[in-house]
């Protein structure tokens, strides 16, 4: 019900466009909200009315309510629903957002997650009567032991910058433990933000490493700054170019030989489950993005879940508590609980058994797949990024958006968009704003910083050939208008609930709270 | 072909050919042959739905859950009745499967949810700033001390024994990285030691964090507690139970600087711990040291209305060593569950449940306490928590009433020696009169007996409870 | 992912439209097979794999298999989703469907007709174990029964159509038990569709029974045609028109005094709960569709439930078997029972117990608004009709589309928009596919048959006030349109994921499956 | 204000006002006061939600389904697994509460669906019309005789005793309106007794009813059944279970005029009996004499792609008393669940679904004859479903095993007095080898005791089974 026009010629809603979501002028709930009215009825009151100032002194109590929306249940509904088709979601189109492995979400993952006795149990309860949700945390921590080839996994982490920060923590209490007190930690100029962010917050300082022509680490950077004041270098591998390190064994054996850790950012796991394993190539550290490689829905930035596989010598400093598995006497069956009594432990990184919810999800996903299929999974997603690849050169990407690295990826690969911008004026934002006309949603940009005018692109396993086509044929479209026409990329998008927003407004004089009364 | 791909064997071959690769091997030549696996993944599975289904019912029915016991456990999460469009509306794939709203043009339907989060949060907090979560309660403690590390320079913390034990052992966690040291000042009486917290103060503490209603379920007086930290420099950090702020005094009104909080009563279920949400909210001041995801308001080229993320240099993904934080997936999904569950209950309803657990509460509180062998640990004010001592082994009484399907509370010895005989009841809307009076019932019967017994061995599968299958 | 050229001028969807539907080419997920895909995993073959002709005789079985989509399940996901939003709905806006009580769907009912206790209790268990679902039907009948103000209730129809079939059954075992033989039924040409097909459908025939100056029963109209050949008068009270009528204890007499029986049909009680009931008024024989007061959603065309509740006199006869209840003996519990052993009964309408999910969300429903509930939600439709109708009436619509009978409605309201037809040549028609535009669906047109280009309005409880606004304020810009230039309206819709299509065609050659292989 | 509703009082007062009248009673003036109600509805209720869902979740709970029991009730319903993109789907408001497609250019995706629909249900019965959906099985068969009626302008109607019970009862129930009689023919070694058919049909025959697999379970050969209706001029009525079509012969393809049938194990829950869906399709032949809602593919004005409701001059709303049917809401959404099933199963997946059943019933039945006891009522071939007959009071029987947690079966005696000693036993994908060994078990144990125990009363409360509270 909008305050303007109508289209009344059927040109004027071109019905074609990719698109095809709600349009309407923003409205927050608050500003639904109408005195009087309610959703939820009072639960019946049952006990005496004492005033509540006979209970807790008036002093510690509000003087007003807080200001909540007033609004019928319908409303409310009317209200997300409608909103909620302002937004591009993975079940409605093909989602390449490099590194962040946009996955088919199962569903039958959310039925058992669902199920009251995961989704009512209380993390309190007494792990003699949690035995189901303790063995199933005991049986994921073996599927990722296995998958990453490190003997032991915690849980706790809630996300992957999360059990980044476990990871220099458990190092830090590693290196304590020896007496030692090491102040840098190592990451590559490819690193995800999160890896740096981490490493200040541990108490760490960052000396970036430096990538060699083949978008690896450089060796003898690595071997210069590596020195007894390390206390890690954490990496990805394959790399956030999609690229996988053949010097891992060599930069393994550099890192240990100062007494560092080596950490695994495995956000980008997906490429090489069932192929090879970080504990294989020497990593003491790992954490998994439960949210990427297994599939648990992002949710428009969460929940995730980030859990870590350690070697035997980090082992004893993991967060507490571990769950383990004792076994029965006498032919009994084996019982589960909740190990506290762990000394040598940082301590907790969080509150309760960690993001529950998303271990039930993920360990559905496992045993849907198995080992076979998670193996074969990592390969179609190789298969589909290098498909892809393939197709993008076929067409003008190959000459304006070229791969920035030559050579053969893995899941996901970068494309430079500097020639496009130089010879046509037209930037990778500017690609990726106009790919929202077509109904895809863009790759990463401007990630990884090395690459200039980065676009990321990682179809992931659960996408068709004709979708990748189909996305490849968008962008060479793309190029094409702009060899004609490089204004409409550039003021592009057209067709979605809003257009190019005013990020610096936004800053500069930050609203980001409803005035209300 | 996997579980949900496409890649048939003619799609495959096509696929290679134009490629140029012989076969899928070879795309995986980067990998050094002595770093391949070499043999399959030992994992189980392969299964088709129903079977995984059928496992994971199966594991499901092993555990005593709030449906199938009466459940008086809290702790820190509760059993707070999650509306029926809550799960409507997040399970919506609109909502459910995007990422980070990174490109705003398609994402204004997350992007408001997060407004709109912020806002409810800051009413209920009475601080102006609010981030759009943090992972859940006791992280966003310890996010709360870098903060005030930030903001004052300087590297003491103290905190109330009030405070959730995980929120204390995280503040130790991260203290680690963080380079400070934390002092715990005792409870008397079952609220934070006024002297006591006082004493603890020096021109080097960082910030106090407080619990509201603290861990033994009393309400504090913040205003009064604060104040040394105020004369001292030092930032009062509260972490609250966003129900309790129903009805209790906003931390922003009583002087807090920093209000965080374990999200889960609102919208999120029990889930054994999570996932759920972390709130984070702030005076002015300290904006741009906000840790995680904002959402700000804007308008586009034509001029309409749109949400972005913003504020965004103080994130990893931009300022990276010097961002404020390193998080980046959060709980967007679970924030949007408290905003509508908030909305559900609306200005009334919100206050009404308050009040209804205020008063269920004290009817428990003296119904229990008037059990023979019952006694009140501290008869501070509380809002829909509180804390008894029992004249009787708590794990033994735990496991008789377990037995009879009731959840009787949480046994305090497990986090506080000094409270080995400490019970902590918790109530949500979903337990009722009759309940609690079943629940006196069954305490009653439980310590009567327990006294009475001999000391009796406690099996490792003293399980009792009602388990589903 | 479209085969024309996107927009690139942002006027060019301009995104004020009503409407924001899904616009791509229709694809059917037969389209979108691809030979050797597949979504479902196969059960593992726990049993010898003996080949199937030894088991089942060769010439029994298929020799091809059928040809159904070989699609992944992530592209399932999709297709759907995607076509969902070429759907409007209810949680999107305003669907004022006369006779059809769009209300609020609560999703409470959704989450408890889903307990496993509900959705996974097989219809042929042991009713001694099935006691909470007999008891769920029989505090249902009870609820019905004490709103329609009869005795009697059986839950066994399965819509409207199906309960006034019963209806009839009922009345014609009911004179074959008194040794008479009926031939005729009456209706009024007011009549919803499905009361005249079904009284052929029961082997009557039908008489049609004029309606008065003030909308209702032309009672001397009635006296002439009741005779002792009319087995039953049919009727809807407020009919289909949305009025009252007042004559009803008189109608009831004339029909009665025949030996005939007296049918409400129960698609417009949501006017009337707690105000007034069939029984009161005289009537035998009620359905009630739950799908319409009760809250069931409508599923794009069901599934519903259509109960029925009855008189003293009607009880003999009604459908088998009858849930009942047993009081327990000395103090122990009842116990609620399947009663199969009804002589006179009409028999089976159906299979197995009726609806009972639906049964499940309706009683909900009733539970959460409970008495009071129930009737002040009869007085807020009423309120919302005659509301809405005073502001259209503010508008042009008083003058091209006046309402058809000139009384306070009811819950409903039908207008005619002759007028509009004759002074701007535009039909309702025109005005409901412009309403498409503007984002609502439009009221039902071209029924009551007897009103020239009618529009039935029906807002329901669940609307707020601003929402009636903006309707009655769409429909007057529509007709300002329409004064300006009619051929706006006479071309709508524009907006849609299609505009108007060739029925015509779709009928003289039907293409009603996809041709495949 | 009442439940969902938001006119507050300052609402009704603005909007009374705007109508011009005093009050809302007002508004109700036409009631003569003779016939107002004049006290408050006697109901339960005005419950929160947490309330509600409490009694509700109480109530389930004193039911023993599926979840909380193995079972293997089939009798016409299955436990068939629902796979869980089927309610993400179904759930989607979009699909959930509209209204049928009036409006096509607005109900494109439910018009697509139902054309979807049609194309599956074709394929599994090999007939080239398919109707969307009418309500469920029994009265499909009752709705088939009415076409069949109209097609012949006949009055008799045969069916075998092979058909369900329910199908039988609603035929005759049907049958008082239409003016039809019906006539029985008896079962032989389990299947329709093929010389007592022919001998039951004549020119006055309007249609044959046969049931595929039949109520026993066992496979009938419709193509000789059929051979005597077709001569004499009648059509070949086959119901039909749609999964067991996955490997049978299509009754298109061996005879049929009419193929209808029980939706439910197309996607459907059991939900104690509905709601599901009835399938309904026919040869070219009948097209227009087609029950229920039809959905056709046309093209737009802009010669777009699309779907609307076609053939709508057989329906009540258009044709009135001239209609095909009375039908007017049916079962979309159940259809819905339907296609959606059948596409996740996809051309693979059924035939190999259809597959395992008739393999893991081979093994049932074999196992269980085995059995001291037990011995097999026919030996036709079957698909998913077989008879026994035991040598022990069924009934008590089927009680034994649901005290051990088994559903052991469907007592035939309830509905055919000459197989007091039958069960009926039905396999879903659900039911695995193991799970058939346990029953094999029970069922011994069952009859072993009840054999040698002296008869004994079974009491109103033998209930036994496990029952989630
Ligand atoms: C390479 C890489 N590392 C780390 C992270 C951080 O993971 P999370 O978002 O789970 O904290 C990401 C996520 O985007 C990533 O892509
Ligand atoms: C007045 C009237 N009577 C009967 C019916 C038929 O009800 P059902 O669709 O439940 O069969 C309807 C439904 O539209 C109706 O509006």
């Amino acid at each position: 019900m909008s305050d303007t026009a109508r289209p009344t010629g059927s040109g004027a809603a071109d019905g074609e466009a990719g698109t095809p979501m709600q349009r309407e002028r923003a409205t927050t709930i608050f500003e639904r909200s109408v005195e009087g009215r309610r959703a939820a009825a009072p639960v019946e009151a049952d006990v005496p009315e004492t005033p509540l100032e006979d209970l807790i002194p008036k002093r510690l109590l509000r003087d007003r309510p807080a200001e909540l929306p007033e609004i019928s249940e319908p409303e409310i509904v009317r209200h997300y629903n409608r909103i909620s088709r302002r937004n591009f979601d993975l079940d409605t189109g093909f989602y390449p957002l490099g590194s962040c492995t946009m996955k088919h979400n199962p569903r039958l993952n959310e039925r058992v997650a669902a199920l009251p006795g995961h989704a009512r149990l209380h993390p309190a309860q007494d792990p003699r009567r949690a035995q189901g949700a303790l063995e199933l945390m005991w049986l994921l921590q073996g599927s990722l032991s296995e998958i990453c080839g490190l003997p032991h996994v915690s849980l706790q982490p809630s996300a992957g910058s999360h059990g980044e920060l476990a990871g220099l923590l458990l190092t830090r209490a590693y290196h304590a433990d020896r007496g030692e007190k090491r102040t840098r930690v190592l990451t590559p100029d490819t690193a995800h933000g999160t890896n740096p962010a981490t490493v200040t917050m541990a108490g760490y300082d960052v000396v970036k490493v430096e990538t060699n022509e083949r978008g690896g680490v450089d060796v003898d950077d690595l071997r210069a700054k590596a020195d007894d004041q390390v206390a890690c270098l954490m990496l990805t591998n394959p790399n956030t170019l999609g690229l996988f390190d053949e010097n891992i064994a060599e930069i393994a054996e550099i890192v240990h030989g100062v007494g560092g850790t080596l950490y695994y950012d495995g956000a980008n796991l997906n490429a090489i489950i069932g192929h090879t394993r970080p504990g294989d190539m020497g990593f003491d550290i790992v954490h998994v993005n439960l949210h990427k490689s297994f599939s648990q829905p992002h949710g428009g930035g969460g929940p995730g879940a980030g859990p870590i596989a350690v070697s035997d010598r980090i082992e004893p400093f993991l967060p507490r508590p571990q769950v383990v598995r004792r076994e029965g006497e006498n032919g009994s069956e084996p019982r589960y609980d909740l190990d506290h009594d762990r000394p040598r432990s940082i301590g907790r990184l969080r509150g309760f058994q960690g993001n529950f919810g998303v271990f039930v999800r993920s360990y559905a996903y496992i045993l849907s797949l198995g080992g076979d299929g998670l193996t074969e999974a990592s390969e179609t997603a190789v298969l589909n990024a290098n498909y892809l690849l393939a197709k993008l050169r076929e067409g003008r990407a190959g000459s304006y958006a070229p791969v920035a690295f030559d050579r053969r990826p893995m899941h996901e690969f970068v494309l430079s968009g500097a020639p496009a911008r130089k010879l046509l004026g037209v930037k990778t934002l500017d690609i990726a704003k106009r790919l929202l006309d077509f109904g895809f949603h863009p790759p990463t940009v401007y990630f990884p910083l090395l690459v200039d005018e980065a676009l990321m692109v990682e179809p992931t396993e659960t996408e068709t050939r004709e979708t990748l086509d189909a996305f490849a044929e968008a962008v060479d479209e793309i190029l094409a208008e702009a060899e004609q026409d490089p204004s409409v990329a550039q003021n592009a998008p057209y067709t979605t609930p809003v257009r190019r927003l005013d990020e610096v407004a936004a800053n500069r004089r930050p609203l980001i709270r409803q005035p209300l009364g | 072909m996997s579980r949900y791909t496409s890649a048939t064997d003619e799609d495959r071959a096509r696929m290679l050919e134009a490629i140029g690769a012989a076969s899928v091997d070879e795309l995986f030549e980067d990998i050094p042959e002595y770093l391949r696996l070499g043999r399959a993944l030992e994992l189980p599975g392969g299964l088709s739905e129903p079977e995984v289904y059928e496992r994971l019912r199966a594991l499901a029915g092993r555990n005593t859950d709030a449906e199938s016991e009466v459940s008086f456990l809290g702790a820190g999460m509760y059993d707070n009745y999650v509306p029926a469009i809550v799960d409507a509306i997040t399970s919506r794939s609109e909502f459910l499967t995007p990422y980070t709203p990174y490109q705003p043009e398609i994402s204004q339907g997350g992007l408001q949810a997060m407004f709109e989060f912020q806002t409810g949060m800051s009413e209920l907090t009475g601080l102006p700033v609010s981030n759009a979560a943090l992972y859940e309660g006791p992280s966003a403690v310890a996010s709360a001390a870098y903060l005030a590390l930030g903001a004052t320079g300087r590297t003491k913390l103290v905190a109330s024994r009030g405070l959730h034990p995980h929120s204390r052992e995280s503040l130790v966690t991260y203290g680690a990285g963080f380079g400070s040291e934390l002092a715990e000042v005792p409870l008397a009486d079952g609220v934070t030691d006024a002297a006591g917290l006082a004493a603890a103060i020096d021109d080097q503490t960082a910030a106090v964090f407080l619990q509201q209603p603290n861990f033994l379920g009393a309400v504090e007086d913040v205003e009064a507690l604060g104040a040394a930290a105020k004369e001292n420099g030092a930032l009062v950090v509260v972490a609250c139970d966003p129900i309790a702020l129903s009805v209790l005094k906003p931390p922003g009104e009583a002087g807090a600087d920093v209000a965080v909080g374990e999200g889960q009563p609102l919208g999120n279920r029990l889930d054994y711990g999570g996932p759920s949400f972390g709130f984070f909210c702030v005076t002015e001041e300290h904006l741009r040291r906000m840790p995680g995801r904002i959402a700000g308001e804007t308008t586009d080229v034509d001029g309409r209305r749109g949400f972005v993320l913003t504020l965004q240099t103080r994130e990893q993904h931009i300022r990276r060593e010097k961002a404020t934080h390193n998080i980046c997936t959060a709980q967007a999904l679970n924030a949007l569950a408290g905003i509508i569950h908030l909305s559900w209950l609306g200005k009334r309803g919100f206050v009404e449940l308050g009040e209804l657990l205020v008063r269920r509460t004290a009817y428990a509180r003296e119904t229990l306490a008037a059990i023979d062998g019952v006694e009140l640990l501290h008869d501070a004010p509380v809002v829909r928590e509180f804390a008894l001592r029992l004249d009787a082994p708590v794990e033994r009484v735990l496991d008789r009433c377990a037995a009879e399907g009731i959840g009787a509370g949480y046994a305090l010895g497990i986090e506080y020696p000094e409270y080995e005989d400490g019970l902590l009841v918790a109530l949500s809307e979903r337990r009722d009169r009759a309940d609690i009076d079943r629940l006196a019932d069954a305490l009653g019967r439980a310590i009567g007996v327990t006294r009475a017994a001999a000391p009796e061995p406690v099996g490792a599968d003293a399980g009792g409870g009602r388990v589903h299958e």
